[in-house]
C-alpha cells in the first residue's frame, strides 16, 4: 500500500502535512486576534493593519518569499534577532516553511473569523456581562463559541492554502528534502523535467486525498458545532 | 558519517542530477541532498545564508552575480554538460523551417505565438532570443511570443497545441512525444548553454568537493549524456 | 435612598431625562411603549452609558459623568431579565442557568437550583438548547438566569409577559420574598397595573423619556391620571391592614382595619401578619342604609370626604372610613339619585370575592424557596 | 366550517395531536405555556408540515398529508403575527410594513396604510430600522406588517402580549372589525381570559399537546375549570343584549336583556345594535330583596337554578333571569347565611361602573379605519 | 506623476485591473450559486462539489494552470468546444487571465459566502414566505441583502487574489506584454534577472495601491450595507 510513494515523497506527505498543520495552528491565536482588532478595535492605524494582512493575497507569493527571506532569514533583521536571543531559526528549516504558509493562508483566517464576529450578536455579550461576566470571559464562553462556524472555516482555508502553497515557501526555504521540500515544491520540481508527469500526478492525488480528509473533519466539527445552537 | 551535501541546483537538471546524486552515494557511501528550485531563488538564497555547498546554476548570470559577491570559491567553479537550443512544433505540424541568417518566422507562425521561456530571466529564454537576434528574426517576431515561466512550461504550450512553434533544450523535446524538433539552433548562434557549478563560499562539508568532482566524472557525463546534455565540462576560464 | 437616579441620555431622536429617587424595595417602572422604560433600565444595568448624570442604589454610585465614575456592568451584580430573553443559544438551559453562578463568589451562591426549577417549572427543559423552547419556556429560563445569579439588583423588564396566569400566581410571591426578605432591591418594568399594585413599593411613571410622577406605590396608584392606559377597572385605594383571625370553614380570614373588619378568602397566614389590600374603586358600591339579606359580607360604615372629577359617565367618592380612605367608582346619576355630598355617611359595600389573590399585595409565602 | 384541524405531529420529546372544528370567525387558542400553541398555529401557517393530517380553512384544503396536499405558505395568503416579532433587520419601519403588499394582487389590496400606522401609533418610526425600536415598538410594527398583506387568514400569536393597556384598547377594535366585517379569519393565541372573552368567537383550549376542549366562546368561558389559570376572577357568562336608548346627561347607555334593562357608560352605537356583554361572576351580588338607596343601577330578578362545586371559600350560584343565565361568585358563608336555595327568588345587583370596555364585546367602532 | 511607471507596466497595471475586476464579477454570481448549493442543498455528490471548490486552494497554482490548459486549452474538451461554438478563446488572451484568477480566488468568494449564509436566520426568510414571497423573491429581497457581508468580503478576497494571482495564470496564458502580462507576473519577471529589484518593488507598490484602494471601498461598502441593519 506504502509503495504507490517513494519513501521521498512520502517524506513530502509528512512534512506537508507538518507544516500545513503548524501554520493552521499558529496562526489560529494571532489570527482571531487580528480579526477581533480589525473588526471590534477602533484605533489609529487600524486601515494600515488590514492592508498589512491582505499584503500576502495581493502580492505575488514569490515575492512575500522574498521579503520573508530578506526579513526571517539568517542574516535577516528579525531572522538574526530571533536565532540570537530566542534560538528560533526558520531559514531553511520546515519552520520557516510552516511561516510561509501561515502568513500566506493568514488574510483568509483572519477574514472568516471578522465575518463570523461582525454576525454576533453584541446582545449576547451584553447579557453575559451582566451575569458578572468580565471582557475576557465574556469571550472566552460566549464569543469564542459564537464564532466558531467562522474558526472552523478559517481553519480549513488557512489548512488547504498550506497544502497548496508553493511559491512563498520555495521562495524563503528552498526546497530540501526532508527539510523543506514540501507537496507542492515536490510537484513542482516533477514539472520541470521531461517524465515527471506522472509523479506529479500522484502528489498532486496524495494532496487531494489529504485535503478531502481534512474538508470532512471541519464539516464533522461544523456540525457538531452547529448542533450545538439547534439541537 | 558527517552532515550530508547540500546541494542548490536548477530545477531542469533534476532528472540527471538525481542519478549523478545516486551514483555517487553508491560509490562513496555518503549522502547528499538536492534542493532543486529556480536559479534565481537559489542565488538569492544563498546570498541570504542558505546553508548550501554547492551551486548548480541554470546559465551562468546568477553565477557571476554570486561571484561578484565573492559567495561562491572561484577556483572550484566548473561548467557541466550544456544543452542545445531547438525549434519545435507539434508532433503532426508540418511546418519547415531552417534556422539560418535572414530567418522569418511569421509564415510559420501564421496567427499563432512562438512559445518561449521569458526571454529577460530564464536562460533558455535569453538564449533564445540572442539566437533569434542573431538570426534576424528578432524584430519580425517579438510581439508574437508568449513567455512561459520556464522553458518546460514553454514546451508545454507547444506539445499542447497551444502555440505552432516553441524554443526549447533538446534534451526537453527529445522525450516529447508530443512535438517534433524542426530545427536546431547553429552553436554559434547563441552564447553556449552550460550549468555552470560551484562550490560555496561558507560550505564546511569537505564532501562537498568531493560531489563536485564526481560530478566531471565519466560515469556522470554518461549520465548527463543519457539524459540529453551535451558534455561540454571543461573549467572555467 | 435605595435607588437615585438623575440623568439625561440620547439616542437618536429620543432624549431621556430621568430624575427620581425611590426608597422602594420594588420600584416599578410604569409607561406606555417607546416611553424609555428600557433605556433607563439599561443605564442602571450599566448596558448603556448615561450622557450626564448620576445612578446609585443603596449608596453604592454606579454611574456618575461628572465623577468620571462608571461601574463596569460585570461588577455590578445585576440579574437582568430581558425583554427579549437573550438566552445563550450555544448553551443548553442547565448551563445558561447556572452562567451567572461561575462568576458569583462561593460564599454568596445562597439561590437554590432546585427550588428556582421547580418553581418555573423547568425541571424536563434542562438538557434542550433554547432553540428547542418555546416562547414562554424561554422567557421562564431568562428569569431562573437572572435569579440564580444570586444579583445584588434584579432589573425585571416585562417578565411575566407572556407567561399563563397560573405561572403567574406561582412566581407572584417569590418576587415578594425576594422583595421582603432578600434586601435585594428590584426593578421591574410592568404595563400590568394589577402587577404593579401587588408587587410593587414604589412606583415611577415615565411619558415620553420624563418621570411624570414617582413616590411610593399606594400614593401613585390613587392618581388615575397617570394610568390613562390602565382603563378605569384598576384606580382603587391601598389599605394596610393586619389578620385578626380566621374562619376555617368556610376558607375566609379577617382582617382588620381602621374601619372595621374585611372579610376576604382564606389567607394562611398567622393572626398579626400584615397585609395590604387594594380595594378597587369599580368593586365598591356605596349605600346611604346597611343594607340586609345580601350576599356582600363587607359593609364599611364611612362618610363621604371629597369628590374627585366627574370622568364621562362615572365620579370618585372618597370616603374616610375610620381613618382609612376608600375610593368609590360610582355613575354620575347614582351620585344624584343619592344625593351624595361630603360629610354625608354611607356605607360602603364590597363581596368578599372581590378579593383574590392579585389585589391582595404582601401575602405570599406558601412555598419554601 | 371555517376552521378543520386534524393533526399529529412530533416535535423533539413534544407530541402535538389536536382535532377541532371551529365555526368561530375569530378562535382563540388557550393553554399553558409549552402546551403547542405556537406549533399549532405554525402548522396552520404553513411553517411546519405536520406528520399526519389535514387542516382546511374555510373549506380550502392547506394540508392532506394522505393526499400528498401541503399549500406551500407563501400560497396562503397569510398574515402571522409571529410571537418574536421577526421583523427584517435589512428594512425600515416602512419597508417592513409594506412587505406583503408587494406580493399582494394589486386588486386585493385593500388595508390602508396610513388608517394602521395612525392605529398602531408608529408614524414616527416609519423611517427607522427595527434595531431601533424599543420591544413594543416592534410588536406594533408586526402587527402592522400582518394587516398590510390584505390576508385571507390572520394567525397572532400572542400580539398584544407587550402592549399597554391604552394601545390594546385602540387596537381591539380594529380586530373587532375585522373578525366581524373582513370575513378574514382569526386565530388568537393569548394568555388574558379578558382578551379572549371579549375578542373570541370560538375558544380551543390546548393542554400538553391535546385538545381538552372546544367550541363556542360563551361556552367555554362558562367551564372555570378549563381556565384554572384564569384565577377565579374572570368566570362569567355572556349574555346576548341590544341598545335601547341612551341617558346623555349621565353618559349613559341602556341596554335591553331578557331579565330587563341593564345601565352601562356610553356605548357610541345606534338604538338596535346587538351587544356582547360578560358579566364576571365576581361582580355580581346576590340580594334577597330589592335594594333602596344603593349607588348600583342594575338590579335584575330572577330565580337561582342551580350551584356549582364549593372551590375554596367560594361557590358559583346561577340564575335564570328571565331565560338568560347568570353566575354569581359568592361566599358559601354567605349562601349558607341567606339559606340560598334552587328556586328561590333572588335579585342580582350589578354596578354600572363594572362594565368596562373589556367586558362589553362587539362594541368597537369608533375608528374609521 | 505618470512616468514613474513606464509605458509598459501601466499596461501591465491596467490588465491587472481589468483582469481583477472581470475575476471577481464573474465568479460573483456561480460563487453565490455553489455557496447556496452547499450550505443549503442536500444533494448527491455534494461533499464531491465541495472538495472541488477547494481544490484551487489546495493545489500548487502551476498545477492549476496546468489542468486550466488541459480543459480550457484550444484542444482542451471545454476550450474546444467553447472556440467552435461560442468563439470563446482563452488560450494567450487576457480573458483567460482572468478564468485563472476567478478559479483561483473560487474558494475564497464561497467560504465567504456560506459563511454569512449559515448565519442567516431561517426564520426571517419563513417570515418572508408567510408573507407571500415565493422562495426566489425570499432569497432577492431577504437573504440576500442580509449576507451581503459575506459577499463583500468574498468579493475583496477574490479580487485581491486575482492582483496577486501568478503561477495559474503564466502556466495557462504565458506571460505576453499587454495581453496577459499582469502585474504578478511582471513582478515575478523582475525578480528572476538580477538587478530587478527596483523596478519589482516600484510595481509591487503600485499593487499595493491599487488593493488599498480596493479594500477602502469595500469597508465603506461594508459599511454602508451594515448601516442598514443599525441605523
Ligand atoms: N424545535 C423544537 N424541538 C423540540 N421541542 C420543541 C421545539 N420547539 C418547541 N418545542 C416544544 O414543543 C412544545 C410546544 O411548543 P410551542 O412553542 O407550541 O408552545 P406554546 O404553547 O406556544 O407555548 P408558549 O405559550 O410558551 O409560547 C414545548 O414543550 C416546547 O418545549
Ligand atoms: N437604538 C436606538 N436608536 C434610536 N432610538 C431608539 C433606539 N432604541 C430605542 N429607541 C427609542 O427610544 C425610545 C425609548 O425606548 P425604550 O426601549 O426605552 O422604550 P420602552 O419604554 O422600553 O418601550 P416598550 O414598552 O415598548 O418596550 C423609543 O421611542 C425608541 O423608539
Ligand atoms: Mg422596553
Ligand atoms: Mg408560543
Amino acid at each position: 500500500m506504502t509503495d504507490w510513494l517513494s519513501p521521498e515523497e512520502w517524506a513530502a506527505v509528512r512534512l506537508s502535512l507538518k507544516v500545513a498543520l503548524t501554520a493552521m495552528a499558529a496562526s489560529l491565536v494571532p489570527g482571531i486576534l487580528v480579526a477581533f482588532l480589525l473588526e471590534r478595535g477602533r484605533f489609529w492605524g487600524r486601515q494600515a493593519l488590514d492592508v498589512l494582512v491582505h499584503l500576502p493575497l495581493v502580492l505575488p507569493p514569490v515575492v512575500v518569499g522574498y521579503v520573508l527571506l530578506l526579513g526571517f532569514g539568517r542574516r535577516g533583521p528579525i531572522g538574526s534577532v530571533l536565532a540570537e536571543q530566542f534560538g528560533i531559526v526558520f531559514a531553511f528549516r520546515w519552520t520557516g516553511a510552516a511561516l510561509a504558509c501561515a502568513i500566506m493562508g493568514f488574510p483568509l483566517l483572519v477574514r472568516a473569523v471578522r465575518l463570523s464576529i461582525e454576525t454576533v450578536d453584541r446582545k449576547l455579550e451584553d447579557a453575559a456581562g451582566t451575569l458578572g461576566a468580565n471582557p475576557a470571559w465574556v469571550f472566552l464562553v460566549v464569543t469564542l463559541p459564537l464564532i466558531m462556524p467562522g474558526i472552523i472555516a478559517g481553519m480549513v482555508l488557512s489548512f488547504a492554502k498550506a497544502m497548496g502553497e508553493f511559491g512563498a515557501t520555495i521562495t524563503f526555504v528552498s526546497n530540501i528534502p526532508g527539510e523543506t521540500q514540501t507537496l507542492p515544491t515536490a510537484i513542482y520540481t516533477l514539472t520541470q523535467v521531461p517524465g515527471g508527469e506522472a509523479g506529479a500526478l500522484r502528489l498532486t492525488l496524495a494532496s487531494i486525498v489529504i485535503s478531502v480528509g481534512a474538508l470532512l473533519a471541519s464539516e464533522w466539527l461544523a456540525r457538531r458545532a452547529r448542533r450545538r445552537f439547534f439541537a | 558519517q558527517g552532515k550530508d551535501v547540500v546541494v542548490f541546483a536548477a530545477a531542469s537538471l533534476k532528472n540527471a542530477l538525481d542519478d549523478t546524486k545516486a551514483a555517487w552515494e553508491a560509490e562513496t557511501g555518503d549522502k547528499a541532498v538536492i534542493s532543486y528550485a529556480g536559479s534565481n531563488a537559489l542565488a538569492r538564497q544563498i546570498e541570504a545564508g542558505a546553508p548550501a555547498d554547492v551551486f548548480l546554476s541554470a546559465d551562468a548570470e546568477w553565477m557571476d552575480h554570486l561571484a561578484g559577491k565573492d559567495l561562491i570559491r572561484p577556483e572550484s567553479r566548473t561548467d557541466l554538460p550544456g544543452n542545445a537550443l531547438v525549434l519545435v512544433a507539434p508532433k503532426e505540424s508540418a511546418v519547415r523551417v531552417s534556422l539560418e541568417p535572414g530567418l522569418d518566422l511569421s509564415p510559420a507562425l501564421g496567427a499563432g505565438r512562438l512559445a518561449m521561456a521569458n526571454v529577460d530571466a530564464v536562460p533558455a529564454g535569453r538564449y533564445g532570443k540572442a539566437a533569434l537576434e542573431k538570426l534576424g528574426a528578432w524584430e519580425g517576431v517579438k510581439n508574437e511570443v508568449a513567455q512561459a515561466e520556464n522553458v518546460r512550461a514553454a514546451l508545454l504550450l507547444v506539445s499542447r497545441g497551444e502555440a505552432p512553434l516553441g524554443i526549447v533544450y533538446r534534451s526537453d523535446a527529445a522525450v516529447d512525444p508530443n512535438v517534433r524538433i524542426v530545427a536546431t539552433f547553429p552553436e554559434g548562434s547563441h552564447p553556449p548553454v552550460v550549468y555552470p557549478a560551484a562550490l560555496t563560499k561558507g560550505t564546511t562539508n569537505p564532501k562537498a568537493a568531493s560531489f563536485l568532482a564526481f560530478l566531471r566524472s565519466a560515469k556522470a557525463k554518461a549520465i548527463f549524456e543519457k539524459q540529453g546534455f551535451t558534455v561540454l565540462n571543461r573549467p572555467n576560464a | 435612598m435605595i435607588l437615585d437616579v438623575d440623568i439625561r441620555h440620547r439616542q437618536g431622536a429620543f432624549a431621556l431625562e430621568a430624575r427620581f429617587r425611590s426608597e422602594g424595595r420594588l420600584t416599578a417602572l410604569f409607561g406606555p411603549s417607546g416611553s424609555g422604560k428600557t433605556t433607563l433600565v439599561n443605564a442602571i444595568g450599566g448596558l448603556i452609558r448615561p450622557d450626564h448624570g448620576r445612578i446609585s442604589v443603596k449608596g453604592r454610585v454606579l454611574v456618575d459623568t461628572k465623577r468620571g465614575i462608571g461601574v463596569p456592568k460585570y461588577r455590578r451584580r445585576i440579574g437582568y431579565i430581558f425583554q427579549e430573553g437573550r438566552l445563550f443559544p450555544h448553551l443548553n438551559v442547565r448551563q445558561n442557568l447556572l452562567f451567572g453562578r461561575w462568576f458569583t463568589p462561593r460564599a454568596e451562591r445562597a439561590a437554590n437550583f432546585d427550588a428556582v426549577v421547580e418553581l418555573l417549572g423547568i425541571e424536563h427543559l434542562l438538557a434542550r438548547r433554547p432553540s428547542a423552547l418555546s416562547g414562554g419556556e424561554k422567557q421562564r429560563v431568562a428569569i431562573g438566569r437572572a435569579l440564580l445569579a444570586d444579583p445584588h439588583l434584579l432589573l425585571m423588564d416585562e417578565p411575566l409577559a407572556s407567561l399563563d396566569e397560573a405561572r403567574k400566581a406561582e412566581i407572584y410571591p417569590y418576587i415578594e420574598r425576594l422583595r421582603d426578605e432578600g434586601g435585594v432591591p428590584i426593578v421591574l418594568v410592568s404595563h400590568s397595573v394589577a402587577e404593579i399594585a401587588r408587587l410593587a413599593t414604589s412606583i415611577v411613571v415615565l411619558a415620553d423619556g420624563r418621570v411624570i410622577a414617582s413616590g411610593p406605590a399606594a400614593e401613585i396608584l390613587r392618581h388615575t391620571s397617570f394610568f390613562p392606559q390602565a382603563g378605569p377597572a384598576e384606580t382603587g385605594a391601598l389599605i394596610e391592614t393586619r389578620v385578626s383571625g380566621h374562619e376555617g370553614a368556610f376558607g375566609l380570614t379577617m382582617l382588620a382595619t381602621r374601619a372595621g373588619t374585611l372579610t376576604v378568602p382564606n389567607l394562611d397566614l398567622p393572626v398579626g401578619t400584615p397585609v395590604r389590600v387594594r380595594l378597587r374603586a369599580r368593586d365598591i358600591i356605596l349605600s346611604l342604609t346597611p343594607p340586609e339579606g345580601m350576599s356582600a359580607l363587607n359593609i364599611l360604615p364611612g362618610t363621604i370626604s371629597s369628590f374627585g372629577e366627574p370622568d364621562g359617565p362615572s365620579i370618585d367618592v372618597e370616603v374616610d372610613c375610620g381613618g382609612d380612605s376608600l375610593i368609590a367608582r360610582i355613575t354620575r346619576k347614582s351620585a344624584e339619585r343619592l344625593s351624595l355630598r361630603p360629610g354625608l355617611p354611607v356605607h360602603a359595600i364590597i363581596k368578599s370575592i372581590a378579593f383574590d389573590r392579585e389585589v391582595l399585595g404582601g401575602a405570599g409565602g406558601e412555598r419554601d424557596l
